[in-house]
């Protein structure tokens, strides 16, 4: 699966995007929140408050209980600042 | 029928005038055209530079869907939005909402529906860049911005 | 301190462009620019052109009455109304307000409140010259007008 | 005093500006258009349906209980439709 970073969660994790391949128990964004922060330190600290993460699966929002069943591309940012 | 918005995102700036003309030339059925710029402030002369990090793809997604959804919510006769990246100076043009109607009120929401969802959910990232040379970090999103988003709601 | 509005009525067109350079050139406090544009329709083909009479010197000094209101109601850093009179195609620009701030929502609000008192307080009226070479006469104000400037009231 | 008519008004009393001299019993805006309605037909004509006739005086709204002393000009118009 691939994964992307945006703003200070990139920052964080140290890498713009990369791709993951998921262990069989992993069935929503929650459960790769999970898993990404067990990879090493940078995705430890970048989830550290994983409450304040956005995510965005195939290009829309979702929540963390979202499945990721079907999904190509999952991206995790901060709450947006455009506009 | 609902009309289909021109949704851009680009790191070059846009012309009001040409926007507006897109939407009005050659037609009689226009009656109130409504235009929002966002600028790039210095914070008090703070700031050297905004840089605009954004998710290509789902920017121009995101934003076309906040567009649609106004389309629908009122009777638009056209609607444009650009938003730009990259890094901007202090006097730049950030945004451009352009809604047009036949009637003021619908062209007025519109814009300001754009702007409300444009800040809250398009995927765009502000970062700042000082005069004295540092980088000051990202924006941090406000929750006035938020209630202003959720004011929406059953309207 | 509040900012003094720029008030204009005039025959010739305006350039909405121009007007806007003029609140935000050369500064970097400006955050937000609201423009509307109000059109002639030709009413679903109906309309060869409108003839708007106005009251000198009232037309001025009640526009820009309704201009230093907004000035105070709301924190602008410039506001300028521009309101055409004389024969109009359908097509043409009849009015212009430009409302800068260095936040979106005040220069939505300032430029709303202002076409509202504009359309029930500013002396003009419209008359209407059909395709057909007749006169329609004189088009009627709309309850719907004074709806929208009372909402204003204790706001 | 100076007195303007504008649109539908203008074209009912057939002038755009007339300059009339109040008899003393006029006091009130009220007052002058009880006046001006015995002038003459078109006047008359013009003032028929006068709740919907809005007043300025000196280039400011008023209502029809405004006095009219120290009054330099007052003018007669249908409800604006301008913007």
């Amino acid at each position: 699966m691939n994964i992307r970073y945006f703003a200070w969660v990139r920052e964080k994790v140290g890498i713009e995007e990369e791709t993951v391949t998921l262990p069989d128990h992993v069935a929503t964004v929650a459960d790769l929140i999970t898993h990404l922060k067990t990879l090493d330190d940078n995705h430890a600290a970048a989830f550290a408050d994983e409450e304040v993460i956005r995510v965005a699966v195939d290009q829309e929002h979702v929540e963390a209980d979202t499945p990721l069943q079907g999904a190509r591309e999952v991206a995790f940012f901060p709450p947006m600042t455009g506009g | 029928m609902t009309v289909t918005p021109t949704v851009r995102v680009q790191a070059d700036d846009f012309d009001v005038d040409t926007e507006t003309k897109h939407l009005t030339g050659g037609r009689h059925d226009v009656g109130a055209v409504v235009s929002f710029t966002g600028l790039c402030r210095d914070e008090g002369g703070r700031l050297a530079a905004l840089e605009l990090e954004h998710y290509p793809g789902m920017a121009e997604a995101e934003i076309s869907r906040i567009a649609e959804d106004a389309c629908r919510r009122w009777p638009l006769t056209g609607l444009t939005v650009v938003h730009r990246h990259g890094k901007l100076a202090p006097g730049a043009n950030i945004v451009l909402v352009v809604a047009a109607s036949a009637h003021r009120q619908a062209a007025f929401d519109a814009a300001n529906y754009l702007m409300d969802f444009l800040k809250t959910r398009a995927p765009f990232w502000k970062k700042e860049h000082l005069k004295t040379g540092e980088t000051s970090g990202w924006v941090e999103a406000k929750a006035i911005d938020d209630a202003a988003a959720t004011r929406w709601n059953g309207a």
